[in-house]
């Protein structure tokens, strides 16, 4: 996991969306890099950019609403100065996406066969045949019994775990070295969701791709996930490996995520509460710590003017200095509200 | 006596094909299935989708006609219309409903809407009505000035809390919560969680808490009910369930959990891997020919799992000898 | 699939039945006889009450309505009172003319409206999409038989580019020049019946394809590195224009009604015109016969809607 | 119940003017309100709707004025009068009766059969498409096998033959049987939205909170339609009046000695009067087209207007 074997470099990316006639971020100030053979979670609530994130690094936006600065260097290549076509090189053959809804993300009129063969269409030169051999190749690798009989079928003769897999076919059809996967089990049962992981998890090391798996699951991050960066209001406000995150986590939304999961002997025990909302775009701060209202009990004092991100370890950074004196209300020594 | 009790409830869809049209075929949402809900406790009923906890749910809130089998409550069968009339039943059991943007009607304001179960069922002076929504309101949290704002305004986890003021207006003895925080946020799902718990300590609710998370089961349940295609295959104590599970589905559903200790998951993975195994294998003898769970057959005196006959008296030996 | 298609047409079995036997009465209730105004005014009664009796007019309705059945099962529609000849020989010429009014009709509209509603839909939100959109609106909301009536007086009358009148010039030699002449007579009513029609069309084509631009499967398309040419053409446009394939069955509603219209503006000998004439000289036979002709076809109209639409959606199609 | 909320709740009987006075201050407009000043924003649309409104009070007083018999009396001395001709303002028709007047008592005619049928028709269709797409199972079924078979009938022609039938009809029986055959379009379009209405999770509380189907329908799931009724309602209108021009101008719409703008359009049969004389048609053409957009212009700002992403006015 060398830095050398970095292949996605995401430099100062922000992206704008029009409302109104008034541009608003949804993402600010993006740094992340993507490394061979690792998979990367960003995990956040609804609303803090995400998504917004994995489709701006496909250039799925319209560029009509949308105003995005930075640089995505691709393998040597900015892919936000690409025109459309130069994307489409890129897109479905060297960056593979997977989507959240399996059933809606499938052209509902087109057999399985013909919508996986689709990609090969353009990207590489082989003939029908080859296609078709590659078409059950691929579902075999998925994971599908009967890959012969899923070819000839429609999407809505599957079930949503196998149109997932389907889903998954498409993206990695062309060997991409980076696989973009956006919440791709929330739609799906706990056992699918296993699977499903796995799968994810066994094309990563045969092809050594990169994949970004975009969830607000913490518990598919722990158990998935090589680097986590969390993110908040259209910020990264931690990033380091799995462990750092799970086990010394610093920010004080990470360490107040994973306190409000539901935890094992603590059955009757009220949960931990966020005070407040995530803001919405058109009233998201722009000055001082974007967390900061919601930790109102932590002094003004504690958190950095402009945050900045700080390397605590190898690969572990974290937005603003207030981790280092920000307490829960209830743990020794923190300041009640 | 329990607070109501559902035995034996099927619910039936008719599949119509062929050339007239005739009934030739049924999807058992639900097949057969008894349980009973104590008082003041919460209770849950676990499975994946299509497992028919949903059915169930609305059965027991008599939105879904029942094909069979009988909802005791207060010595009534509440399946029938009548009898649910004769007793003002949705008086007693009301329910919050997964989708808050969908269950809050758009157009009504919230004071509207929080007061409709008053005004059908208590006949309350203008002024009453407005001070009962208002604590309503306090109590899970929300400002006055909520009272004349529509739906829409409100963030998902403020609308499941209008939600929950809504369910909880007439008091009401029982309340069916259909996945009620699965489209929240974590910390939101939180702050409706810990309404919900504080809403039954103080008003002695119970709740028929219908979830497929076991994360969040295991926090709010004490009285666990696995469902599998339509069919019940365990039943018991959370410690029953979570500590000693013995259905293989049980086992496979558990294992599934994602591990949030980062340290032991390659372990995790392991174990889930091998509990899949090992429900390829002996899925046969879990499940009759037609791939259904068998009844449930008691193994302690609050844990019964669905198991044929042969393997429930090996299973019930092998916990004496533990014993 | 055939087994739908059939019980389909089993289910209309008693639809025709009912609205055979409800045309019937109606007919029978109109007030007047066909023979008062079409023999000579100084007829005997006598002889007037013998010719109502010679063909059923005094039987019960019971009675005359199984006799109208069991001629209409031999294919005998009756004779019309006021041309004195069958009626099946009598539609079967108009029949010609209207359907092949509304085939070109038809065709033309979709002519117009498919790549209007596309190109709307593709330039949503832009001044193309804004002009097919007023245009759409105002074409639906006035009348038709106004812009009928305004058509031919701008292209007949004051600027004479077509005839007003007729389905052939009297002149045209047989062969080619007769299709020719018969082309031109449907010309302008065909022009304007598409022109005007269009906003069916256009409008639901126009929201299939912003609906398909948006939709999640698009976005995979476009993931998956294809060309925006290639996705309109693979994905948007096909998707949204096989439900609008169904709606050609139900066009044949529009277009019927129409006809009445149409026909009596131009003069154009169809079966609408028919059918107004018949109403003054209270021909019963060829009311009763064009009221079920068009029902059927209406009714035949759903079904080549629904066939249609079985076929090209699997999520429909019917083992 | 009350104690146990007086327990819990620190909110008593008497906070309850302030908070109530409090939470008004922060209440949200009403659609009406919404709607009324998306047509503030609008100019044209407001024009639209003034013309509308002040061009139908006018036909219906100045209609009074006219003595409709003496109007239809046969002139032949004023034979195809030219506007501005022999005190004929818009000139007069083949029997010498006057355009001005007949278009102002045809329109009021129009116009009032328009409105009446709107109103059966579209009152019949949005109650059976309520309640045909509310029940399932045999009502809804039973419903549409009526739909079906109204739908397969040839409209035109059963009025046609429905009103040759009818002896001594008038204007009234005329819009009855109009609304038999008009209702369909607008219960297809409610049916449809009531469907997918009824399948969302308010109508499920609103039955586990005691409301009775009844109420249900009319006061939970027809408010969150009524703007699809309101634009329904008005593109009918504007279309109700075609239906009755229509009939007119064939001879099977009103009395000969009622005048109607479809009577007029129909003075264009004779090849004389639409090569010559074109005032005895024309103009009665014209109105129905103008009076056909503006009606349907304010029908789209009110389409605008139900929609909130495409709102010019202000923002709820």
């Amino acid at each position: 996991m060398g830095s050398n074997s970095e292949f996605l470099n995401i430099k100062d990316v922000s992206t704008a969306f029009k409302i109104n006639g008034k541009y608003y971020d949804a993402i600010s100030h993006i740094n992340l890099e993507v490394h061979h053979d690792e998979i990367l979670a960003i995990v956040g609530e609804s609303g803090c950019g995400k998504s917004t994130l994995a489709t701006t690094i496909m250039g799925l936006h319209d560029p009509e609403e949308t105003k995005i600065n930075g640089e995505v260097d691709f393998e040597g290549t900015d892919l936000l100065k690409l025109d459309e076509n130069g994307y489409n090189q890129f897109r479905g053959a060297k960056i593979g996406m997977i989507f959240q809804d399996p059933l809606s993300a499938l052209n509902p009129l087109k057999k399985i066969e013909d919508q996986i063969s689709e990609v090969m269409n353009y990207h590489t030169d082989f003939t029908s045949e080859q296609k078709h051999q590659r078409v059950l190749e691929l579902l075999d690798e998925v994971g599908i019994v009967n890959p012969k009989r899923t070819a000839r079928q429609f999407p809505h003769e599957l079930s949503g775990g196998m149109r997932q897999r389907v889903i998954i076919a498409i993206a990695i059809a062309c060997k991409p070295d980076l696989i973009i996967a956006d919440e791709p089990t929330t739609a799906l049962d706990v056992t699918i969701q296993a699977q499903i992981l796995d799968v994810l998890r066994n094309i990563q090391k045969e092809n050594h791709a990169g994949i970004i798996l975009i969830t607000h699951d913490l518990g598919v991050v722990a158990e998935t996930a090589d680097r986590v960066a969390v993110m908040y209001a259209g910020q990264i406000v931690e990033e380091g490996s799995v462990e750092q995150i799970f086990n010394t986590p610093k920010h004080p939304y990470t360490r107040s995520l994973l306190r409000s999961m539901p935890q094992l002997d603590k059955e009757n025990d009220d949960l931990y509460v966020i005070k407040g909302n995530v803001p919405s775009l058109q009233k998201m701060p722009h000055d001082g710590d974007r967390f900061a209202p919601r930790i109102p009990w932590l002094p003004a004092d504690a958190h950095e003017k402009e945050p900045a991100m700080h390397e605590l370890e190898a690969g572990h950074i974290v937005r603003c200095t207030c981790y280092k004196t920000f307490k829960f209300p209830d743990e020794q020594g923190g300041a009640t509200a | 006596m329990s607070l109501i009790e559902i035995k034996d409830l099927k619910v039936h869809y008719p599949i119509r094909s062929g050339f007239w049209n005739r009934v030739t075929d049924s999807v058992k949402a639900v097949d057969g299935i008894s349980f009973d809900i104590e008082a003041g406790e919460t209770y849950g009923l676990v499975g994946e989708s299509g497992s028919g906890k949903s059915t169930t749910g609305k059965s027991v809130v008599g939105l879904e006609k029942v094909t069979s089998g009988s909802i005791m409550y207060k010595g009534k069968d509440i399946t029938k219309k009548s009898n649910r009339k004769s007793l003002d039943y949705n008086h007693d059991v009301q329910m919050i409903f997964q989708d808050s943007l969908s269950s809050l009607n758009p157009r009504k304001r919230i004071e509207d809407i929080i007061a409709e179960p008053l005004r059908n069922f208590e006949h309350l002076s203008k002024d009453e009505e407005k001070l009962r929504v208002l604590q309503l309101l306090d109590i899970v949290g929300l400002d006055a000035d909520a009272l004349y704002k529509y739906p829409h305004q409100f963030s998902g986890g403020q609308r499941q809390r209008i939600g929950v003021a809504r369910a909880v207006a007439t008091n009401p003895k029982l309340i069916i919560a259909d996945e009620p925080v699965s489209a929240l946020d974590l910390s939101v799902q939180a702050q409706v969680l810990n309404f919900m718990k504080k809403i039954q300590r103080e008003f002695g609710i119970s709740y028929l808490f219908i979830s497929h998370d076991l994360g969040v089961v295991r926090h709010m349940c004490n009285n666990i009910a696995i469902m599998n295609n339509g069919r019940l295959v365990e039943i018991g104590t959370r410690e029953d369930i979570y500590n000693h599970p013995m259905h293989i589905y049980t086992k496979r559903l558990l294992a599934a959990i994602p591990e949030t200790n980062v340290s032991r998951r390659a372990e995790h993975r392991a174990n889930r891997l091998k509990v899949e195994e090992v429900y390829r294998e002996q899925q046969d003898k879990y499940y009759d020919k037609d791939g259904l769970a068998y009844p449930l057959v008691q193994i302690t005196p609050t844990h019964s799992v669905a198991l044929p006959e042969d393997l429930a008296e090996q299973l019930k030996h092998e916990g004496e000898v533990q014993a | 699939m055939w087994k739908t298609i059939l019980r389909r047409i089993l289910i209309m079995i008693p639809e025709v039945i009912i609205l055979s036997i409800l045309v019937f009465l109606l007919a029978k209730a109109m007030p007047g006889d066909p023979f008062t105004g079409s023999i000579n005014p100084k007829a005997d009664p006598a002889q007037l009450h013998h010719l109502m009796k010679m063909n059923g007019l005094y039987d019960p309705w019971y009675q005359q309505y199984w006799n109208w059945v069991v001629h209409l099962f031999h294919g005998n529609l009756g004779n019309s009172y006021q041309y004195q000849e069958p009626v099946t020989r009598l539609i079967g010429s108009r029949a010609v003319n209207t359907l092949w009014l509304a085939l070109f009709t038809t065709i033309l509209t979709y002519c117009f409206a498919l790549p209007m509603g596309m190109y709307a839909a593709k330039h949503e939100g832009k001044l193309p999409d804004s002009i097919i959109r007023i245009y759409t609106y105002v074409t639906y909301c006035i009348p038709f038989f106004v812009i009928l009536v305004i058509g031919v007086w701008i292209f007949g009358y004051v600027l004479g580019w077509f005839p007003t009148t007729g389905s052939i010039s009297s002149t045209a030699a047989s062969g080619l020049p007769s299709i020719g002449s018969r082309f031109y007579h449907i010309l302008l009513p065909g022009v304007l019946g598409a022109l005007f029609g269009t906003v069916n069309v256009v409008q639901y084509l126009r929201s299939e394809v912003i609906d398909a631009k948006r939709s999640d499967y698009v976005r995979t398309a476009r993931s998956k590195g294809v060309p925006e040419k290639d996705i309109y053409k693979h994905h948007i446009f096909r998707n949204s224009l096989l439900p609008i394939a169904a709606f050609a069955g139900y066009s044949i509603t529009g277009l019927l009604n129409g006809s009445l219209f149409t026909e009596t503006v131009f003069s154009y000998p169809g079966m609408g015109l028919l059918f107004i004439n018949s109403i003054s000289y209270r021909d019963y036979t060829v009311i009763t016969a064009l009221v079920l002709i068009y029902g059927i076809l209406n009714l035949l109209g759903t079904l080549l809607s629904d066939i249609i639409l079985s076929i090209v959606d699997p999520r429909i199609r019917i083992q | 119940m009350e104690e146990n909320l007086n327990r819990h709740s620190k909110i008593s009987a008497a906070d309850l003017e302030r908070l109530s006075k409090e939470a008004k201050g922060e209440a949200t407009p009403s659609s009406a309100k919404i709607i009324w000043s998306e047509f503030k924003a609008d100019k044209p649309a407001m024009a639209a709707l003034i013309i509308i409104i002040v061009f139908i009070l006018f036909v219906m007083i100045a209609s009074l004025f006219i003595n409709t018999p003496k109007m239809m009396e046969t002139d032949i001395m004023n034979y195809n009068s030219a506007p501005g001709t022999n005190g004929f303002l818009l000139g007069a028709d083949t029997g010498g009766r006057s355009i001005g007047q007949q278009l102002i008592v045809g329109a009021r005619n129009s116009i009032g059969i328009a409105i009446g049928l709107t109103v059966i028709s579209s009152t019949f269709g949005i109650c059976w498409g309520l309640i045909s797409g509310y029940f399932n199972g045999y009502i809804d079924w039973g419903m549409q096998r009526v739909y079906d078979f109204m739908m397969m009938l040839p409209m035109t022609m059963m009025i046609i033959v429905l009103v040759t039938i009818i002896k001594d009809y008038n204007a009234v029986t005329l819009t009855l049987i109009f609304s038999i055959f008009y209702w369909e379009g607008t219960s297809r379009l409610i049916r449809s939205r009531t469907l997918s209405e009824s399948e969302k999770d308010y109508v499920a509380a609103a039955k586990t909170s005691g409301t009775s189907n009844f109420k249900i329908i009319f006061k939970e799931i027809m408010p969150n339609i009524s703007s699809l009724i309101i634009v329904d309602t008005t593109l009918s209108f504007a279309e109700n009046i075609g239906v009755e021009t229509g009939l007119s101008y064939l001879g099977f719409g009103l009395p000969m000695q009622t005048p109607s703008l479809g009577t007029l359009i129909a003075n264009a049969n004779d090849p004389n009067n639409i090569t010559q004389y074109w005032w005895t048609w024309l103009p009665a053409a014209l109105l129905i087209i103008i009076l056909c957009l503006s009606i349907s212009y304010v029908g789209q700002v009110v389409r605008r207007s139900a929609d909130a992403s495409q709102r010019h006015g202000i923002d709820a």
